[in-house]
């Protein structure tokens, strides 16, 4: 299989990765980010063929159904693994399965490069807190979007260049080899497990010890009616149901007391 | 709320005597600052975020022009600067866009107060007031725009996507991005007008308390939610004895389902009790754990 | 298809509708309007054959099965259904399939028959009013009860005749034609947004506000829960318990206050 | 309670003054008076329903009898007779068996306190624990009678009407007439009971609130339920974009199922919350608009 | 078919159950008598066929699965099944099914044995409350163990040794000729409604009736989500959560008060 | 509480006088006491078991070894043995376990008090903490220990004893045993800690109430899942009138599903509550009951 993208088109594409997992659209770059579509898109365009592009991405969306970030853990980054496979599929003449092969583990992969972008951001709050203390806010500004964004590009962009000009072959190949095998489930178990810090860095913060039965009882109704298929926005409104008869229960003796 | 005193008082180098001066009256809150301070929060939202100060430096981004037009003097700017760069985590729109609302107001009320040399709202209470929401409203926020909006979307123009149709991405896209600027800017008016009203009772105490704890409860049901249908830990570890098959997370299913998934998230929530809030810590000890765990297929 | 009753039995079955939905046999009208079941028994014996009647009648109940009118409206009036579809069908010899096709729009439009009643109904509260001011007792019971069943008469009986002596070929062949036209698409959604009138009457005036998130409580269990098929019953007794530890939390406050 | 008190007020032309006059000793209510008031609320019950009264002179008719015992002063009659034509709407047995046992020991409490020359209660007194009371109780009245009893008996004997046998529609009849009535009249006895004790309470305040809170929590709690089982409104619409088949009720089935028939009820009672109880108007705006939507296949 | 034990079989087996009925073994025998597992293991080393001991065991086990006797009454008594069947079943080379419906019918009448050791048991109060007066530890530990162990002793072994001796080939007859038919239907009848005892038994001791609405509750619940086969750990976290929440809800109050 | 009051009067023949007098001082109860008292109830546990003082004689031989050391006096230990002989049912490790703990410690508390001639917990306070305590923990505790981990062990090792290894008897039961045995033990110390605290709250009143609140709640919770999994009483009363069958038990369950067995619990219920806890009486009336009923295919 002879794989091989153009230097403009590798590096384009790499730029288009930066410019979403450096966040620097701003929160329009969440659903980028969330969902392989966008990045498919591009892709499609690049390399002058939507319509192949759109078919393997909307099978590779399918995977991600559902993905939320709570307190900042997403557990793949699904553009990151459509910037590599959609391209792969397309020159390869992959199926949309093919694609979502490698689709996966390059997504995994991607989670903890989107996670050392917080490590490296770090570097950048020393100059935020000395123009603070300055008063000074056109420092303070730089120091908050120019320095983490350069940060993300200097990672990024390089990183997926490299893979998808020298690496779609390789990553085609290491991919079909690891197959199902145990780097994968590794990658996938902690990807699945990861979910949890966002929550409990939420629910530390929310940091009310007295509430936490309400976590506990929406944990178990989710596990007792899972068979139910019950909305994410019905959940929601119990949720709030259960917040208002709290708070007129409470408040009337605060009132009273 | 100990923890996020906790945190506060770990990210709060200089800390500052209260006692209000007399400062320089301030420009009148606009609309247009409102949208500028919105746009900023929304722009810079994810760009800088680190383990230690989370999304803080996003949210002083977004409060730069109201701040300058707030506290023509210049220590108070940069103390006020100072406050918003502390720890600070929450969600876009619900959380993002009502606080800077809230916030923006409680800092008029303050900044008046101070040159008229009437007592001021502390930062102390500033603080309270966005620490004690940003929890909940990131949890509610986050089910409603990641959780439910964007796959809404998503689900309803994906038939397109399969049919090769590059509008099956561009219009989820779109949809999501101008809903959620759209309400996420009348939600920073939203929290303006209930801060102005509020600014009073926040000082004397009041209903706020009942606010926070219902927001609260919404906040962690969601969580709890997200937790049942997001988090996935399940065993695979199967033993044999006596040719019979033992299946562990079978027996585990039999004993409680959902286990393992909730014990995760409530080991690391008492290990952040315990420990404070040392999310990078966190994340390296769970990361390892789920390593060793899987590569025995424990997990 | 010739279809013909006799003046007489148009006449009975037209005085007998008149009597349910004058309501003037008292609350005992309730499930004789509520269900075809009495009026087509009734066609069975003016028509001289109730084993016919009777299987009609039975397949047009099950469309009816579990209608309720909280607060005043019911969205279809199934006894004045069957009074015309129940000759219609035994006179034709229709299947009760059939039948159901004509009692369902006939239903519909009783409907906004039962409703008329209570606009001519008003006719009558002045004179009310007056006895009442003036402590007639007798005069007062007259207008309460002879008036408007006057009026209910006055418009059943001649109405029902009609269709039934001139109209059932004719309603037997409009009815085919509209088939499942917009005009029954039309009757039929207004029939099923109609209950939320009485709905929203009867939550105005138990008026407490601050009780509503037990109202969205219920709707949101009863559709989350759809697919349990939970009896109307439990979810009464769901409601007496709610309602008793709300009142328990509550008075204990006030107790205490 | 607002809304209650301006239908009363709308309706009310007369406003009497309410310091008690000396009137004739009334006589005792006997079992037999309150079998000749169920009786009466029980025949005349939904004869002259209106829709600025509703069901209101069927109550004042089934009073008439006792009345008649009670206020032997012709004035006093008179009034009574008024007050019970004001707007009431309430389910036959539960409701309106209950109250009518209840008003009339409020009746001869005030009518005898009137004798004495004590203080009695009041008109509004009597006003409001029936305008309080007779929404809950409709609210489970129709599910229980109407909902479920009715429902009970015809499907029991549904199969004899699937024979061709007229008991099929005679039985469930007779024993949906019987019970409701017999109930019924417990239920009027039972509220006869209550009120002469509460007769006190209600006029001190005391637990008649907590009665009242607890039937408005189960009664709006059925109304829910009746919703969410009876309205049924959906779309109908359907778009095709690029050869994809858009069904609005799916998207929206996504977002929130039952959402056209809860928002359908929501804002009806919105609408009844701003512009007073307005039946006929509501009936009408209502049918005006489910024509229109559904004439374009809207819904 | 002929079936016979040793008298050395008969009469150890009898000992085994004489020792877990009397229940002198401790806590221990809760799990011995509800279950019929260990006694068809000790059953199979008795007789020399633990393999098929354990097989027949296996099956009677699934029909008790999930027995609980909250307030003493146990509606079957599963051991003393098994003690009977087990044996019979073995000498008789009967299938599983055959071993159940022996088994089912002896567990009944043995759980009436059971209770029946409650009334002889009083024996032995009198001389409890006499030593316990005198202050006589001794003598009060002997009344309490020794005397009820004796009881249980001189009841189940001779009962138990006479059914196996000389019963098994007459039980087996008597069971399959009373087969399915109205004793079986009463002893049946009358084991599932016995359940109710030992629940009324522990309400009554509870003794809130302000708390009754919980039972409710949690009655209905488990009703309404039959379909859904939720966990019992599940409802004891829903019940646990309950019960924090309400007691949250009221402590305030008094904490106020 | 009152029927457990009556229950008390009832065995309670020799009413004893609570002025305390002065005794020698107590023995330290050991981590050794605490195991030979658990052990004790563990073993009596339902050997004595009779209908009118259930479990006490049980929960007496357990703490025998304890008052010994705590009641020098003669008769005070007398006195001791008595009160517990007293009615008494609970679970054995919930309910038992954690109540042998608290009744040790409070016992400590008033031998100790009566021994420094200060106010001693009184021998009601005592008991009404033990009873008060016996029903949750019993409803607890059976959920849990019979109810759960029982039948988890059994399923997990079921498939053993099908292959016919002995193991699939042996192994569930030593599991259980030994699980229950540890966790037993630790209930009691837990129990005796909380007691020792709780002493002088007891004596006060203070937050007990809210965990017997609490416990009770919980209790009643899992009696009502228990009851509604467990109880089996249907109807297979059938009849034919014009060729067609009437099954009653669908006719119940159009009802309300689960009607007959919560009807029996009820009853029994309500017997208890006019009669006074006579649950030999109440066997015999209900087995009679249900034998009649039966015998004509009733249920
Ligand atoms: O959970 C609140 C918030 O936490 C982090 O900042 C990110 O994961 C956001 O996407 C999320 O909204
Ligand atoms: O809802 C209460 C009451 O309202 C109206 O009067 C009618 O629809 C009755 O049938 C109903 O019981
Ligand atoms: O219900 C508490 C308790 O009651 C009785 O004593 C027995 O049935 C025990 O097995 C049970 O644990």
């Amino acid at each position: 299989m002879h794989v091989t993208l153009s230097v403009w088109q590798a590096l384009l594409i790499a730029i288009w990765v930066a410019l979403i997992e450096s966040r620097i659209l701003g929160f329009a770059t969440l659903t980028m980010r969330f969902s392989p579509l966008m990045t498919g898109m591009m892709v499609g365009f690049i390399m002058g063929d939507i319509k192949q592009a759109m078919i393997v991405t909307a099978a590779i969306q399918l995977v991600y159904m559902g993905f939320v970030a709570p307190g900042g853990a997403l557990p793949a980054e699904p553009s990151i693994g459509a910037a590599i496979a959609v391209p792969v599929a397309i020159l390869g003449h992959m199926s949309p399965q093919g694609a979502i092969a490698i689709a996966v583990p390059v997504a995994l992969l991607g989670s903890y490069l989107y996670q050392f972008r917080f490590f490296l951001n770090t570097f950048a709050l020393k100059s935020m807190d000395r123009f603070a203390a300055a008063g000074n806010a056109r420092g303070l500004g730089f120091s908050i979007m120019v320095i983490p964004a350069c940060i993300s590009f200097a990672l990024f962009i390089p990183l997926i260049f490299i893979a998808l000009y020298f690496g779609a072959p390789v990553i085609s190949s290491v991919v079909s080899n690891i197959g199902h095998g145990t780097i994968i489930h590794v990658l996938n178990s902690v990807g699945g497990g990861l979910a949890a810090l966002g929550i409990a860095i939420i629910m530390q913060v929310i940091g009310k010890k007295t509430l936490l039965p309400f976590f506990f009882l929406a944990y178990f109704m989710s596990v007792a009616f899972a068979k139910l298929d019950i909305n994410m926005t019905i959940y929601a409104v119990f949720g709030a149901i259960f917040a208002i008869i709290y708070v007129m229960l409470t408040q009337r003796n605060t009132d009273k007391g | 709320m100990s923890e996020t005193a906790d945190i506060q008082a770990t990210n709060d180098e200089a800390v500052q005597e209260d006692t209000p001066k007399r400062i320089p009256q301030p420009d009148k809150i606009t609309n247009k600052d409102l949208m500028k301070s919105w746009f900023g929060w929304w722009w810079a939202n994810e760009v800088p975020h680190t383990f230690d100060r989370m999304l803080a430096p996003s949210f002083c981004f977004g409060l730069i022009p109201s701040l300058k037009k707030l506290y023509k003097d210049h220590d108070e700017l940069a103390k006020a600067f100072q406050r918003h760069l502390l720890f600070f985590n929450t969600q876009a729109t619900w959380g993002g866009g009502t606080l800077t609302g809230v916030t923006i107001s409680l800092e008029e009320a303050r900044a008046k107060a101070m040159a008229n040399g009437e007592e001021a709202i502390s930062e102390d209470m500033i603080n309270n007031t966005k620490v004690g929401l940003m929890g909940p409203l990131a949890g509610i926020g986050d089910s409603i725009d990641s959780g439910t909006v964007q796959y809404i979307f998503i689900a309803i123009f994906l038939p397109f996507a399969q049919k090769g149709n590059f509008l099956g991405a561009l219009l989820p896209f779109l949809c999501f991005s101008i809903a959620t600027f759209i309400y996420g800017y009348y939600l920073t008016k939203m929290g303006y007008t209930l801060g102005r009203n509020a600014a009073k009772e926040i000082m004397t105490g009041g209903r706020m308390a009942g606010i926070i704890d219902g927001l609260g409860v919404m906040g962690l049901y969601m969580m709890g939610i997200l937790a049942g249908q997001y988090i996935t830990v399940k065993s695979y570890l199967k033993f044999d004895i006596n040719q019979k098959t033992f299946d562990v997370q079978k027996i585990l299913d039999t004993i409680m389902p959902g286990m393992l998934p909730l014990l995760t998230v409530v080991l690391l929530y008492l290990y952040f009790q315990k420990q404070g809030l040392k999310i990078t810590r966190g994340l390296l000890y769970l990361t390892g754990a789920l390593i060793v765990l899987s590569i025995f297929y424990i997990i």
